[in-house]
């Protein structure tokens, strides 16, 4: 397993956002990859480029978005390269998306029914009449009641748990090898929240099918993920395997955020803060370390170029300053 | 769907009280004597106070009020002093001369408005959005008169390609035969295609005058909302599921941005049908606007108060066909009433 | 301070029709400023003797059926249009935002009341009404403004009312009472900044709105004296000399007021992005 | 029906299909038939019936046309060619002959056998004296323009018997023959009105209000109030010559500078109305437009103060104006000139009895200056200058180059427009210190016009309040003068006080300016001034 090519392999990937008021250097030197059947885990704090870097993986960045450099290749694709028509192509089909508030992620004034078919009807060569038969299996499969009924709903009349299972039915309609699922339980309450996380582990289990979980929380990528990938401020900081991770983070990022998760049975006082802020990706000279200033082990060497992270599945660490692995926990 | 109906024309009752009441007052407020002015060229002072008596106009406010409800209660908007016809009868003679020019401009502003809109929204800051964004701007600071003048003047005048500024229909054609009284609907139906086309060219100009004017609005808003539509979440759910651009644009964003836009456009009916005045007087249109600006002229009270009372009623039909039109549009709307 | 300077700046730069439209402002507040001591001519006086004259150097614009230089009155009359739309504006917004602040915010009857006052205004043909306002009240330049004011009073209403509605329940504004502020210091420190961005775009449009209207009123022979000049007076007594070939009494002016309203309404624009929060990146 | 027919059938049709839509009705404007007339005017009648409340002026026309009366005036020809009517001399129209009483006390009137009702009822004493009745007993104009020829009181109108009709006279009036003449004694059809009377309405005004119950020489196919009136010709008409249209749509075009364009364009025949300017110019530039002018009788533009309060009572002030009113300027810039001079005379000393006549007013502003400096006002004041809207494309220019004229004098005057509707009711107040204004009556006699301008009763076009004793005297006397000789003084003597006391300062006698094609052929002035489609034809 191990020995096959990635599904999906970034490297060195960096983007920016050209605004009105300055460049947003939004990722930098991201590298990435998840393979077939695998869960993968991008964690980090909200801002830290994993939204960006999904969206600009299927090619639906914001206008203002430019591709600085890198490589970002999907089996035989090079997704960076590739042309509308061949994104479009592989997005839906080949990489599905789901998204946090289903509610708004789906067509308010379309049937839901109607927006999975749209969805068959333009990537599987489903007939007119089997297009309706094949959005209810859509919907059965993942466990929604009475999809025959559903099929007709507008989203407004589903419950919020009850659309992410629609997003999910979508997003697998056909099959696709990578299910990116960002943030897909935020705004559920927890009973669903493990009803979807388990439907997502479950579907990719049935179909084989890799899942980059974009989370930015902790616990629960340790749940559900083979390994995670740490970013912070669009830099990838650490990469490894869960276990290895929670045994030993060795970035001091990685291990604040592991601090600042709650357990079980902590209370809030034992919650520590991360100091400081994400730095103004709008500068023109941002730090080599984008964590150096809220870091308490920086030095002067940090402004070397950061090193370069280690090839998965090796545990993964990019700082000069990595913490040791005995001690932390 | 009914009930809807019923709910939303009991709740327009308040409006339409104030309308009266506001209608009454404010014709009762202007300076001129009708009674002077309709007295005839040689009065005495005694004949004037004769006429005032027989118009009611002695009465206090009080008393003219209570003659004016009993009489709309009973279907009599009272005679024009200055046309001798009763109010009734002209405003339905001539309603029909107004919507059809309001629903001939509202088509033209709809049809070059709304892909303006789309095309500057795909693409903002962009060559198309300027230009969307100068047309629109421009179109809105066109004073109607000034424009229904100058278009006249170029394209009868000049050009010699528009028929004369001479009402709905020359002269030289027998208006079809009345269905709806709206003469590109008559003469269809009556399968006049000529007289058609002569309506069609009489229409032209003013309709242009008019959606020139309103262009920016229905622009303004498509472009708004097609913006925010197109930063929505479930937009980009459909790229993301790689539905095809047109798809995107047209099934989803459109249908949604397209809310708004049918609100804007009730607003702007109203706005039409009260703005005409001057465009009809331009064209000699012979509609309800003209009647209004010529009856405020005289003082004539009782055309005036059933102008405005048929606007009122006319913006409640509007506003429940808008509702209408939204429901069907949106499924929210319809299914929680 | 400093941030939403270099944001106009920016804004400005990349929106180079904002940036004409600015320096064209600029003008006509120049021209409404200091018209009377820019003006070539009187714009008073008669001469019979050089009536009707075509465009020339000496009148560059032309002059009108009493010889009056048209150049002189159209400058002359920036002033009184300008003081009309903004006097206007200025008017329904305050009232405006007041009577929506306080329909939103506190609801119930306040709302009730105002909102029905607000529909009555909006059932009537705007322009029709303020036919009927400037009829009845009286014929004077202050009368066009009341009643200009009045028919816009419904868009400024409704814009702080459905904002108060949505903010009076919103987390800081919840925040701030928690913290002892007053219902009037939470509706001028909280709630008032957060509904100005929606109301600029209502200026924007009714500036141009205002003076249109003003000119239409003009146009049918209410509001301002003759030989006072005004825009839309000025189309009026040119508009009969269109089709004589004396094209240049009406188009001057008319061209004018399309240029202010114009200037105005892509103004507005420009004043939305530089003010409206959302548009800051 | 026909004309549909042939548009739809045939190449043409086929062709205008092809063509663009803005193009065809360019091109059937062309062919309009010789018997059809297409007028524009400012405005159309509101009522199809003279007797009517609030009839306005374009419906005399549609009296004068749908209806007859039982005589009308004979026509001259003048030495330029144009015709206008003769109200010397009077000509049977339903009656074919009449014969004054030898005791000079009543008139006998025969009727025309044939003559009959657009319905084919034909026409009988009965309905004349109806008709009369009516006019004298429904109030409000028709009655006022009764009494004028002392026509007042039903007994005086007698059934002799079904063709014979006997008008009493209750005293000796120059203008009772004429009075019978004019739109308001049109004849109706008694017994169909009847039909429609109600107990409120025993005259059945409602009805004819949009209804013609008569039997002249047109009927009227459609009306739509503001919008058009259309007239077909009555083919049975046997009270004069058949007219030779057969069709006359007469349409409302508010807008004048499109009325002047339908005109040059050739798609209408004819208007009555547009600015003197236009007029002008359209005279001017010839091509297939003609102009006829004429002035029109009994009518002065005029500047008028209020002589019932200061400074206005001071006939120095009043004199001063005069003085400084730019006659020229107006003539030229607000009437184009068409209108003739009211003003310039040698001096105040009136040697005829023409009517109207100048003033020996001129501008002199020193004289004016002068003039104020006696009166006590050297300084000045301020004062408000007033004007009709309706009339404004003349009343404004003027008011304007007044209102400059006047601050040359120290006299700062404020304009004011009254919109149209207004106008009569400020009149009646009488508190409007200076207007612009215009002033005509029907009956072509200086007397006539002063009594109801210049005699203390104080009547609504008296619109400076003037009263003096001494004028009054001499407007009596001019109207019941026993001989020429007097008549002819009093007329001076009037003329001379009334000029120099200036409660009015005459400006000028406007004209009656008619528009048409030059294939338009027999118009003629009215002194009603509306239009007759009986005469004119199209060649």
């Amino acid at each position: 397993m191990n020995d096959a090519p990635p599904l999906l392999s970034v490297e060195g990937f960096g983007l920016e956002f050209r605004t009105r008021s300055g460049t947003v250097h939004a990722l930098d030197g991201v590298d990435l990859a998840v393979r077939k059947g695998e869960t993968v885990g991008l964690v980090g704090e909200s801002g830290s480029g994993k939204s960006v870097l999904s969206f600009a993986l299927l090619g639906i960045s914001d206008r203002a978005a430019r591709v600085t450099g890198g490589r970002a290749a999907f089996g035989g694709l090079e997704l960076t390269r590739a042309s509308e028509a061949d994104l479009e192509a592989v997005r839906g089909r080949e990489i599905a998306m789901i998204f946090q508030n289903p509610r708004t992620a789906l067509n308010p004034i379309r049937r839901v029914g109607a927006q999975i078919e749209d969805v068959l009807r333009r990537h599987t060569t489903a007939r007119a009449a089997e297009l309706r038969e094949r959005a209810i299996a859509a919907l059965r499969e993942v466990n929604i009641p009475d999809p025959e009924r559903r099929h007709a709903a507008y989203p407004f009349e589903l419950s919020g748990g009850m659309c992410q299972r629609v997003m999910i039915a979508l997003a697998l309609a056909c099959r696709p090898a990578l299910l990116i699922a960002d943030e897909p339980t935020t705004g559920l309450d927890v009973t669903t929240q493990a009803a979807i996380m388990d439907l997502i582990a479950a579907r990719a289990r049935a179909t084989g099918m890799a899942t980059l979980f974009i989370t930015h929380d902790l616990a629960l990528a340790a749940e559900h993920c083979d390994r995670i990938v740490v970013m912070h401020a669009g830099h990838v900081v650490e990469a490894a395997p869960t276990a290895a991770l929670f045994a030993g983070p060795r970035h001091p990022y990685t291990a604040q955020l592991i601090r600042a998760t709650p357990a079980a049975e902590s209370t809030i006082d034992a919650l520590a803060a991360i100091p400081g802020n994400l730095p103004d990706l709008r500068r023109a000279d941002l730090p080599a370390c984008r964590f150096r200033a809220r870091c308490a082990r920086a030095s002067a060497r940090c402004d070397a170029p950061l090193p370069r992270l280690a090839p998965p599945p090796a545990h993964a660490v990019a700082c000069w300053h990595p913490l040791d692995e005995a001690r932390c926990a | 769907m009914i009930r809807i109906v019923a709910l939303r024309l009991v709740g327009a009752l308040p409006n339409l009280a104030g309308v009266v009441v506001v209608t009454f007052l404010l014709t009762r407020a202007l300076p001129g004597d009708p009674a002077a002015f309709f007295a005839g060229a040689a009065a005495s002072a005694e004949a004037v106070e004769q006429i005032r008596e027989k118009l009611g106009l002695n009465r206090n406010l009080v008393e003219q009020f209570g003659l004016y409800l009993r009489d709309l209660a009973r279907g009599d908007f009272g005679q024009s002093l200055s046309t001798g016809q009763p109010v009734l009868t002209e405003l339905v003679s001539r309603l029909p001369a107004s919507l059809e020019l309001t629903f001939c401009a509202l088509v033209f502003a709809t049809v070059v408005a709304l892909p303006l809109g789309v095309a500057a929204a795909r693409r903002p800051g962009s060559w198309i959005d300027h230009l969307c964004r100068l047309v629109t701007t421009a179109g809105v600071s066109l004073p109607t008169f000034f424009t229904g003048l100058l278009l006249a003047y170029v394209f009868y005048f000049l050009l010699g390609v528009a028929p004369s500024p001479l009402g709905r229909l020359d002269p030289v054609f027998t208006p079809p035969p009345p269905v709806t009284r709206m003469y590109l609907i008559d003469s269809l139906l009556a399968g006049e295609g000529t007289v058609f086309r002569a309506c069609l060219a009489q229409i032209a100009l003013p309709a242009v005058t008019m959606g020139l004017f309103v262009l920016a609005p229905l622009a303004r808003m498509t472009r708004a909302s097609m913006l925010g539509v197109l930063s929505s979440d479930f937009i980009r759910t459909a790229r993301a599921a790689g539905l095809a651009s047109p798809t995107v644009l047209y099934t989803y964003a459109f249908r949604n941005a397209l809310l708004p836009v049918v609100t804007t456009l009730g607003m702007v009916f109203s706005f039409l049908l009260g703005s005409n005045v001057l465009v009809e007087k331009v064209f000699a249109w012979p509609g309800i606007g003209s009647y209004a600006i010529e009856s405020l002229t005289a003082s004539d009270y009782a055309p005036i108060q059933g102008f405005v009372l048929a606007m009122g009623v006319l913006y409640v039909l509007l506003n429940l066909a808008i509702d209408l039109l939204y429901g069907l549009i949106d499924p929210r709307v319809r299914l929680e009433a | 301070m400093r941030a939403a300077l270099r944001h106009a700046r920016y804004v400005l730069s990349d929106n180079p029709v904002t940036l004409a439209a600015f320096v064209l402002f600029s003008g006509f507040v120049v021209l409404a400023v200091a018209g009377p001591w820019l003006a070539p001519y009187d714009p008073l006086a008669t001469d019979t003797a050089r009536a009707m004259q075509a465009p020339s150097l000496a009148h560059w614009f032309g002059t009108d059926a009493l010889g009056r230089d048209i150049l002189s009155r159209i400058v002359v009359a920036t002033r009184l249009d300008f003081g009309i739309a903004v006097s206007a504006v200025a008017l329904s917004f305050a009232l405006g935002i007041a009577l929506g602040l306080a329909a939103g915010f506190f609801g119930g009857w306040w709302d009730r009341v105002i909102l029905r006052l607000a529909d009555t205004i909006m059932a009537f043909p705007l322009f029709v009404l303020a036919m009927g306002i400037v009829a009845a009240l009286g014929n004077s330049v202050a009368n066009i403004v009341y009643a200009t004011a009045i028919i816009n009073l419904p868009f400024y209403i409704r814009v702080a009312r459905a904002e108060a509605g949505v903010l009076r329940n919103a987390g800081f504004v919840e925040a701030a009472r928690l913290s002892g502020n007053g219902d009037w210091r939470i509706l001028s420190h909280h709630v008032f900044p957060n509904i100005l961005p929606p109301a600029m775009v209502q200026v924007s449009l009714n500036m141009g709105w205002a003076i249109l209207n003003a000119a239409g009123l003009s146009f049918i022979g209410l509001g301002v004296r003759p030989p006072t000049p005004e825009w839309g007076i000025m189309v009026a007594e040119g508009a009969t000399y269109i089709i004589s070939g004396e094209w240049w009494v009406a188009f001057f002016p008319g061209a004018v007021l399309m240029l202010a309203v114009f200037c105005f309404n892509l103004l507005g624009d420009g004043l939305r992005d530089i003010i409206d929060p959302r548009r800051r990146t | 029906m026909k004309r549909r027919h042939f548009l739809q059938s045939g190449a043409f049709g086929a062709a205008a299909a092809a063509v663009p839509a803005l193009w065809t009705a360019e091109a059937f404007a062309q062919a309009r038939p010789r018997d059809v007339l297409v007028v524009a005017n400012e405005f159309g009648p509101n009522s199809l019936d003279i007797h009517t409340v609030g009839a306005n002026r374009p419906s005399y026309s549609v009296s004068w046309m749908c209806y007859d009366r039982l005589m009308t005036f004979g026509r001259k020809k003048l030495p330029d060619g144009q015709v206008m009517y003769d109200y010397t001399r009077l000509e049977p129209e339903l009656a074919e002959s009449w014969k004054i009483a030898p005791d000079g006390n009543s008139v006998t009137f025969r009727l025309r056998k044939d003559a009959k009702f657009h319905d084919g009822t034909p026409v009988t004493a009965k309905d004349v004296k109806w008709s009369f009745d009516r006019a004298v007993t429904v109030g409000g104009f028709p009655t006022f323009q009764m009494k004028a020829g002392s026509l007042e009181d039903p007994k005086q109108f007698v059934v002799v018997d079904d063709l014979t009709f006997r008008v009493d006279f209750v005293r000796r009036d120059k203008m009772t023959m004429m009075d019978m003449a004019v739109p308001v004694p049109s004849i109706f059809n008694a017994e169909l009105v009847k039909k429609h009377a109600t107990p409120q309405d025993p005259w059945g005004l409602n009805w004819t209000k949009s209804n013609i119950a008569g039997g002249g020489a047109f009927k009227v196919e459609s009306w739509k109030p503001g919008q058009e009136i259309i007239y077909v010709r009555n083919d049975d008409w046997k009270n004069g010559p058949l007219p030779a249209l057969k069709r006359v749509i007469q349409r409302d075009v508010p807008n004048a500078g499109n009325r002047r364009a339908l005109l040059v364009k050739g798609d209408i025949d004819m208007t009555y109305s547009l600015p003197p300017k236009d007029f002008s110019e359209v005279a001017k530039e010839g091509g297939n437009v003609k102009v006829s002018s004429m002035p029109i009788e009994n009518s002065i533009w005029y500047l008028g103060m209020l002589t019932s309060k200061p400074p206005f009572n001071n006939p120095k002030v009043r004199q001063a104006v005069a003085h400084a009113v730019p006659y020229d300027k107006l003539h030229a810039s607000a009437l184009y000139g068409r209108g003739a001079k009211m003003y310039g005379a040698a001096s105040n000393d009136v040697r005829t009895t023409a009517w109207p006549q100048p003033t020996g007013y001129r501008t002199d502003i020193a004289k004016a200056k002068a003039l104020l400096k006696e009166a006590g006002f050297e300084n000045g004041f301020e004062t408000t200058l007033s004007f009709d809207l309706g009339n404004g494309t003349i009343s404004e220019p003027m008011a304007i180059l007044i209102q400059e004229s006047l601050a040359a004098i120290g006299i700062k005057a404020t304009i004011n427009k009254v919109p149209g509707a207004n106008w009569r009711a400020q009149l009646l107040k009488k508190d409007m210190p200076m207007i612009v204004n215009r002033f005509g009556g029907w009956l072509n006699y200086p007397e006539y016009f002063f009594f109801w301008c210049y005699h203390s009763q104080d009547a609504v076009f008296n619109t400076m309040s003037y009263k003096n004793p001494a004028l009054d005297k001499m407007i009596m006397n001019a109207k019941f003068a026993e001989s020429r000789a007097i008549y002819d003084g009093e007329v001076k003597a009037m003329l001379k006080l009334a000029y120099e006391e200036v409660p009015r300062v005459p400006l000028f006698q406007p004209l009656m300016d008619v528009a048409m094609q030059k294939n338009v052929q027999g118009y003629m002035y009215w002194f009603h001034l509306e239009p007759d489609y009986r005469q004119i034809s199209k060649s």
